[in-house]
């Protein structure tokens, strides 16, 4: 497992798509969560957003989205802008009109409805005949045939993975311009994980959608994006362009598991004990 | 800054473990039970007691009673009110043949009649589950006030099915000034109250809450389900059984089977949602609500001298309003209301 | 002035019988004070909305009671508040009536010194009913080998008068078929099908609120003549009979304010009403029935309060005590009904402390389509003796069991 | 991946020898509907190992786990568990028996603090009654702040104190994980299943987590059943590994017996490890 | 067997009066995991506002009845308004409860703009026996709960086609499995439960008319949905057709119990007998004949 250094190094010099500014989110008005985040998303790219457990990526989505209101989350300070427009006070339903979709943390597939319903569902925004829609549907199960084989199935019944990719499948039934993904590699599978990552470049290039990806596989997100921070307790602690960060000695030994020696075992790690550099 | 945990170490586990482990809500609980306890009965007027304080109470065990089935142990039940009734009946029964039956075994004892029949309409919970039950248990409701209507024994004989409690006796001692009852309601529902909160910190209320939040995952880790939600229903209906027979006795004196309708098994509902579900504070916060809210939307209306029927709508609708109203600004009632208002208070004056 | 509390109900369920009756009770209560009062004596008065429901009704009944020098009297309209305050009228020396509902026993006043069920009981109507039946089939004699069908409101109301009706039913040997609705009853096929079966002489509706409506429809959708049919007073109001439609026309029920024109009706129109004081929003509801068993309510306290002045002095409110034994010496004989200018509307009134009712007569009254018309031109007067019995034994027993000696007080 | 780095660490730890078997599964099928979700498998677990179950998405390893501790009825096959024959679990025995595991989509008790949530791991090794316990007094309050020791003992281990008393439906996933983690190991289990304890966490995480997993294999003498879909994990710490693809075991072996099987490289790894 | 057929017959027809009021609920709980407590007091609201507007204004019926549409529109933006929008996501409990908050405002709006006086509701179809049955079998039936069970009919096709066959409808179905992931699609929740609220108050006149002509226009209407619970729970909360067989298995069977078993325990059982015999069928399925099982999975 190398890094593959071949991901272009990417230059933020066209105008950000998206752009969020100094964003601070409470929530259930005691729960100061986000402190502060700022991060640009230019038009045809694809940047990641890492960071730990509870650094607050998911809520980072969900404010651009507008998904917060839902979770009894405010926000406090500063304002999202897509398409130099600000969004912020849309509804979703708005936000997706315009091309911005989400793939929500968790999955949340629609349990009682079949797996093709729930693709379906994701077309919801557009007007197609059945054709289109019968296309749509046929590319998403292009990406991923599993799905082709249990969309009769009630999504409630089907595999962790299975839902997984039933959530990216129903974004993409959108054909958004801009997809804001949740952690799209958690528990599917390594070789589907790169097809995932392979489907967001395809998309990328050929139909130049832009991406946000809050990613724990960091190593793979870093591959694959053009750009990318990490946020830490609520606070963008570094960013860069992906190579660089994938080069930097502090993310290669937290965010990779690779220190001078190369990558450690993880038999290794009880004997093992690290403390992040900037949070000292 | 006077409310502050900081400085308030807890050396034990026993310590931790308190039910207010922060040293101000002790303080606060204490003064609150010496005004409880000394002052109201002395200072508070007839009315305040036997109108207000007393229901107030009364009902407060009663949602208690609900809120361990709904709110603990996630079981929704339109049935409250027909446990109260087998309460209250069973009382008036025990007191009526058995002679010389001690008043407060006698509420123990109707307090378990009622756990039965409890326990009965509870075995179809271990099937059917959310909505569907609560509107299987309406089953108990109609059918429970059914039988206390058709079957003349238990109603004494009374041509109409009224029945009049019998007086309240303790000792020799005669509870019957407003008073008296008050301080006698009080101390059976603050033992009750603290009870359940024990029973809330202890093994079992875990096992009611993990049955509540995911049943199968609350399997997996080896509670076992009939057994868990079965002493759900037989504690939850014990605890309104006994509600029922005060309701009756200390409150009522004189009832029909009606009174324990499903009007109020829909009261004690409202009371723990607009309190709060699983939270036994809320359960004292929501019957408050429910009892004070109309009372004073009523003195209200009249104070605006606006014509009767207009008032009593406008009542309605205010109170419509005002529930909803809550929910949305705090969902998880006024328990949690509370809770984020002591949160607050501990940061301020920083914001965060 | 004199204090009277009225915890009443205006919303919920039962809203249109509630705001008829006190909006009778006002508009007369005004119409007295507009004259001068009592003696002298305004009257005053303070409603307390009650749902209808026993707890809330609780705590009007306490708040009320010692609002502007202390309630003197008090009518809560619903049997459930009025048990609820049953044992706490002897403390607070408030008076309470109950006209038309509540324990038909209550009449012992040497048991129940401060409950008065005025005019008449539930035992006296299933008593007067009979007695009607009776007559209608051409004497008692004839009623026997009748079928009569009870379909009652299943709860302690429909039950109340089963003691007497089946009494009745051994003497004059007619068939009592006791046919149960499940409350609220707005579904009643299954048993006008049994009805239908049973195809009875006459069906004695002992109901409440949307039952009676209901039967009477699904009578007529059954097919089974509205004239045999006979409600009880709860079931005879223009609330009963207006959402049947044109299916209640011919269907009879018992009353104990005869429906019609009287003086004092006019004035109510005429000095409240036409002035814009009325008590009710719509002024089609002045004289229905609700609204004059109100009035008639309402008539009843002010002789009672006046008699009570007579003994304790003319001009000066009297105490709820003093109250107490004004209704308990009431003496609203016929001249006294044209005084006040509703001679006929209700029956004569004596009470004692052995008779807190004063009457027990009944009348009948018919729906034409669009309003009641008495159809019995007296007033109706069951066995008598037969409830007196029932209600010796049965307050006897209450006295027992609450042990308190039945005694008549000063 | 440097194979003699994994037998120089099996060497290092002398104490992690593998027992016998401890959990035979014989011929298990099992299906929804029309769905097979397994077909015929038949494995075993011994005693102290780390066992890895890796597949494809839909294979039917989480099936595979809720069939070991009870939650499905296989249609098919034999289950011995510690020398018993059965047809299937049943939870309720299977928690008895000394089984306990973690979810997939997590199953914490949302409305419980993560105190509350270790401690209903505990739920097995109480003995006081209820009328006990509501009057919280001598044996059931001896009992209860006993068993506060012990979950305070996991939370120090998992490294979780600040929150002890958070409810865990505000935590970030992978610190609810961790939760569950501790609420499995609070029932002091023979066998601890777990069902994708890595999944939505980065590397450090990652190591942290193993790190849990090792030192209860390795203190407790936890024999553990894994599923994983992070290669470098199942690779590096179990003993042996089942592969699953379409309900059927396609490979069963030592990681590199597994890592070179043709079968396994194409319906699941890709490429090799 | 005559009198048996004619119970069976009036039962099954009063199940389709159930089925009416059923339909409301089934219609909100499907489409948005709401369990709607005002469905009752709704019922109430539109009957009485098409009456009243009869009787206080002398329209006539068929004026009223668009008028009461376009109020029960108004009702439903206003509801998705001030009630759902900011409840979004929150607990079925909670927008159970704020349904109950919304039942009491509802009755009490409706009260203090048309009083609380009764009135009768008269439909050009009488409720009177279908004479050409009641000559030949000496079977009573009438033909108003004939009329009414087309309609009664008519409406179920067309939702149940809404749900099955409609984009909206499926979205629908999104929305009460999780309105987060609803959001996040792209579905309109907002726009949609504001038309939904509408559709619902619009099966609500039709129950009220129906219902109101049966029993008058009196705020007992609101207690109808108590007669609509158990053909839920018996049919499944989710399901159209659900409603509609409920109703007929509920309204025949609890006739036939008033009218066969009634007697040996001296009658009015028909209050409780349904919920024990729905209950009885959800120890066998959980959720209901027809209703969507319920997913339990770990
Ligand atoms: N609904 C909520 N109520 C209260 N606190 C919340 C809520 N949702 C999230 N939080 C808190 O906000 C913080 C950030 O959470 P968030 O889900 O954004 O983290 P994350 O970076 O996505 O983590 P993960 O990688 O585990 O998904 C956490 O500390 C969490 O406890
Ligand atoms: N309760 C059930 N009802 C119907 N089908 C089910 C059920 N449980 C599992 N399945 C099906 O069985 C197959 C195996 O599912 P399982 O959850 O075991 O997969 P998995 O190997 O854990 O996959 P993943 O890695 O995606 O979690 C899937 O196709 C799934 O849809
Ligand atoms: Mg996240
Ligand atoms: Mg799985």
């Amino acid at each position: 497992m190398t890094m593959n250094t071949a991901a272009a190094a990417a230059t933020v010099s066209s105008q950000p798509y998206l752009s969020v500014n100094n964003i601070e989110v409470i929530y259930d008005h005691v729960i100061l969560v986000l402190k502060g985040v700022s991060l640009q998303v230019p038009q045809g790219k694809i940047v990641a957003l890492l960071g730990a457990n509870g650094a607050g990526k998911s809520t980072t989505l969900k404010t651009i989205s507008t998904l917060l209101r839902g979770e009894r989350g405010d926000v406090t300070k500063g304002e999202v802008q897509f398409k130099g427009e600000r969004v912020d006070q849309l509804t979703p339903n708005e936000l997706v009109k315009r091309g911005l979709s989400q793939v929500m943390e968790g999955r949340h597939c629609f349990g009682h409805l079949t797996i093709e319903d729930n693709l379906l569902t994701g077309a919801y925004t557009r007007t197609l005949s059945r054709p289109q829609l019968k296309e749509a549907l046929d590319k998403v199960y292009h990406y991923f045939p599993r799905l082709k084989e249990r969309r009769a199935s009630q999504a409630g019944y089907t595999s962790g993975g299975e839902q997984q990719m039933c959530a990216i499948g129903r974004a993409l039934m959108a054909k958004p311009s801009m997809i804001l993904l949740d952690e799209p590699s958690m528990g599917i599978a390594p070789q589907i994980v790169e097809e995932i990552f392979g489907i967001v470049k395809d998309l990328n290039q050929k139909e130049n959608v832009s991406f946000l990806l809050a990613e724990q596989n960091t190593s793979v997100a870093l591959r694959y994006a053009d750009f990318g921070y990490i946020l830490e307790n609520g606070r963008v602690v570094m960013e860069g362009a992906a190579t660089d960060l994938a080069s930097n000695e502090d993310v290669k030994e937290f965010y990779l598991g690779v220190s001078g020696a190369g990558r450690k075992s993880f038999r290794d790690m009880k004997f093992y004990r690290r403390r992040k550099r900037w949070l000292a | 800054m006077f409310y502050r945990e900081a400085g308030q170490f807890k050396t034990s586990y026993q310590a931790d473990n308190q039910i207010f482990p922060i040293r101000q809500d002790r303080i606060a609980l204490g003064a609150l039970l010496v005004v409880a306890l000394a002052l109201a009965p002395v200072l508070a007027s007839p009315y305040t007691l036997s109108a207000i304080l007393i229901p107030f109470l009364i009902f407060s065990l009663a949602a208690l009673g609900l809120n361990i089935l709904t709110g603990y142990a996630g079981q929704l039940s339109l049935g409250t009110a027909a446990f109260m009734a087998v309460g209250a009946f069973g009382a008036y029964n025990f007191v009526q043949r058995i002679p010389g039956m001690p008043i407060l075994l006698a509420f123990v004892l109707g307090g378990l009649s009622a756990a039965l029949v409890g326990v009965a309409f509870g075995l179809p919970s271990l099937r059917i589950r959310g909505f569907y039950l609560a509107a299987a248990t309406l089953a108990t409701q109609f059918f429970v006030l059914w039988c206390l209507t058709k079957i003349p024994y238990l109603t004494n004989y009374s041509s109409s099915g009224v029945i009049t409690a019998q007086k309240i006796t303790i000792l020799g001692y005669e509870f019957d000034s407003p008073a008296s009852k008050y301080l006698l309601v009080l101390a059976v529902v603050a033992v009750m109250a603290l009870l359940a909160k024990n029973m809330i910190r202890s093994n079992v209320g875990r096992s009611w809450m993990a049955v509540r939040d995911m049943d199968v995952a609350a399997e997996v880790i080896g509670f076992r389900l009939m057994r868990t939600k079965l002493l759900a229903f037989a504690v939850s209906s014990f605890y309104c059984g006994v509600a029922g027979a005060l309701y009756a006795f200390a409150y009522l004196g004189t009832v029909e089977p009606e009174a324990y309708n499903l009007d109020l098994s829909f009261r004690i509902l409202f009371m723990i949602i607009i309190g709060g579900v699983g939270s036994v504070l809320g359960s004292f916060l929501g019957a408050a609500f429910i009892v004070l809210l109309p009372v004073f939307l009523n003195v209200l209306a009249h104070g605006l001298a606006l014509p009767t029927s207009v008032a009593s709508n406008l009542e309605l609708m205010v109170f419509g309003a005002l529930i909803v109203f809550f929910l949305i600004v705090e969902p998880h009632g006024l328990a949690r209301l509370w809770q984020i208002g002591k949160e607050k208070l501990r940061l301020w004056p920083f914001p965060h | 002035d004199q204090f009277i509390a009225l915890p009443s109900y205006r919303v919920g369920p039962y809203a249109a019988g509630g705001s008829g009756f006190y909006g009778g009770v006002i508009d007369y209560f005004n119409l007295v004070n507009m004259n001068g009062g009592v003696n002298g004596v305004k009257i005053s008065w303070e409603e307390c909305e009650t749902e209808y429901n026993p707890s809330r009704g609780v705590e009007c009944y306490e708040r009320l009671k010692t609002k502007n020098g202390g309630a003197t009297m008090v009518e809560p309209l619903s049997t459930g508040i009025a048990y609820g305050i049953l044992d706490r009228l002897p403390q607070d020396k408030i008076p309470m009536t109950m006209l038309g509902y509540g324990r038909s026993d209550a009449a012992n006043g040497k048991v129940f010194p401060y409950v008065f069920p005025l005019i008449t009981s539930y035992w006296n109507q299933a008593a007067g009913m009979i007695k009607y039946l009776g007559d209608k089939s051409g004497g008692m004699d004839k009623l026997k080998g009748k079928k009569i069908v009870h379909l009652y409101h299943d709860s302690a109301f429909g039950k109340e008068p089963l003691p007497v009706l089946e009494a009745l039913s051994k003497q004059y040997g007619f068939d009592l078929i006791k046919i149960a609705v499940p409350p609220p009853g707005s579904e009643q096929q299954s048993q006008w099908l049994q009805i239908r079966q049973a195809n009875p002489d006459y069906v004695i509706l002992w109901g409440w609120g949307v039952m009676n409506s209901v039967a009477i429809k699904t009578a007529q959708r059954n097919g089974f003549p509205r004239e045999k049919m006979l409600g009880v007073w709860w079931a005879g109001s223009e609330e009963d009979t207006v959402p049947a439609g044109d299916a209640a026309k011919g269907y009879s029920a018992m009353t104990f304010n005869t429906p019609g024109n009287y003086p004092v009706m006019e004035e109510i129109h005429k000095k409240l009403y036409d002035a814009g004081k009325g008590n009710l929003a719509d002024r089609n509801r002045v004289g229905s029935v609700y609204h004059m068993r109100g009035v008639t309510a309402a008539i009843l306290w002010v002789e009672a309060m006046r008699t009570a002045q007579e003994k304790f002095g003319k001009g000066k409110p009297v105490t709820g005590e003093q109250l107490r034994w004004g209704l308990e010496h009431l003496n609203v004989d016929e001249a006294r009904e044209k005084a006040i200018g509703a001679y006929g509307m209700l029956p004569v009134v004596k009470t004692s402390c052995e008779d807190h009712e004063g009457s027990g007569a009944v009348k009948v009254q018919q729906w034409d389509g669009k309003k009641w018309n008495a159809i019995t031109p007296n007033w109706v007067v069951g066995d008598k003796a037969l409830t007196r019995k029932l209600l010796e034994e049965s307050s006897n027993a209450y006295a027992a069991e609450k042990k308190i000696t039945p005694a008549c007080a000063k | 991946m440097q194979m003699n780095e994994i037998e120089a660490h099996l060497g290092a730890h002398a104490g992690r020898r593998t027992g016998p078997v401890i959990l035979d599964l014989k011929n298990i099928s099992l299906s929804f509907g029309g769905v097979r979700a397994l077909t015929d498998i038949s494995f075993n677990v011994k005693e102290h190992e780390i066992r890895a179950i890796i597949g494809p998405n839909g294979a039917g390893k989480s099936s595979m786990l809720n069939v070991i501790n009870g939650v499905y009825r296989p249609q098919q096959g034999e289950i011995i568990y510690r020398g018993e024959h059965r047809k299937n679990m049943d939870c309720y025995a299977a928690a008895k028996s000394g089984i306990a595991r973690t979810f997939q989509n997590i199953a914490l008790f949302k409305g419980m603090t993560v105190l509350d949530n270790i401690m209903t791991g505990r739920n097995l090794k109480m003995k006081s009654n209820f009328l006990l316990q509501a009057l919280y007094w001598g044996p059931a309050r001896r009992e209860e702040i006993e068993h506060r020791i012990k979950a305070e003992e996991i939370i120090d281990f998992l490294e979780i104190q600040a929150i002890r008393k958070t409810p865990v439906g505000r935590l970030p996933y992978g610190l609810q994980k961790r939760v569950e983690l501790g609420r499995a190991l609070a029932a002091e289990p023979e066998i601890l299943l777990l069902d994708e304890p890595m999944a939505g966490m980065n590397v450090e995480e990652k190591q942290d987590m193993c790190r849990f997993i090792l030192d209860v294999n390795d203190q407790f003498g936890t024999t553990i059943v894994l599923i994983e879909h992070d290669m470098g994990v199942v690779m590096d710490i179990s003993d042996r590994v089942v592969v699953l693809d379409y309900g059927k075991k396609i490979g069963d072996g030592t990681p590199d017996e597994v890592r070179t099987n043709q079968d396994v490289i194409n319906a699941y790894l890709g490429v090799e490890h | 067997m005559n009198f048996f057929f004619e119970v069976l017959i009036g039962g099954l027809l009063s199940g389709v009066m159930y089925a009416l009021v059923a339909i409301g609920f089934v219609l909100i709980y499907k489409a948005s995991g709401v369990f709607n407590f005002a469905q009752g007091a709704m019922v109430f609201f539109a009957a009485l506002t098409c009456v009243g507007m009869v009787d206080k204004f002398g329209l006539s019926v068929w004026l009223a009845i668009p008028i009461t549409i376009v109020v029960m529109i108004v009702l439903g933006l206003a509801i998705e308004r001030v009630v759902l929008r900011p409840l979004v996501n929150q607990p079925e409990i909670t927008l159970f409860m704020a349904t109950i908050g919304l039942a009491f405002f509802i009755e009490g709006l409706a009260q203090l703009i048309w009083g609380s006086q009764v009135h009768k509701l008269e439909l050009p179809i009488e409720d009177v026996p279908l004479q050409f049955l009641l000559d030949k079998f000496n079977i009573i039936v009438s033909q108003f709960d004939v009329a009414a069970a087309g309609i009664c009919a008519l409406l179920v096709t067309a939702l149940a086609l809404l749900f099955a066959r409609t984009k909206v409808g499926r979205a629908l179905r999104a929305v009460a499995d999780d309105h987060q992931a609803a959001l996040a699609v792209g579905i309109p929740l907002q726009r949609i439960w504001a038309v939904l609220w509408s559709v619902a108050g619009m099966v609500a006149l039709v129950a009220g008319l129906l219902w109101g002509a049966r029993n008058g226009v009196q705020f007992a209407l609101t207690f109808v949905a108590l007669k609509a619970l158990p053909v839920l729970i018996l049919g499944g909360f989710t399901s159209m057709p659900g409603a509609i067989v409920g109703g007929l298995i509920i309204g025949a069977s609890e006739k036939l119990a008033e009218v066969y078993i009634g007697p040996m325990v001296g009658g009015g059982i028909e209050g409780w007998f349904p919920y024990v015999l729905a209950l009885a069928f959800l120890l066998v399925r959980p959720e209901g004949l027809f209703g969507e099982k319920i997913i339990r999975r770990i």
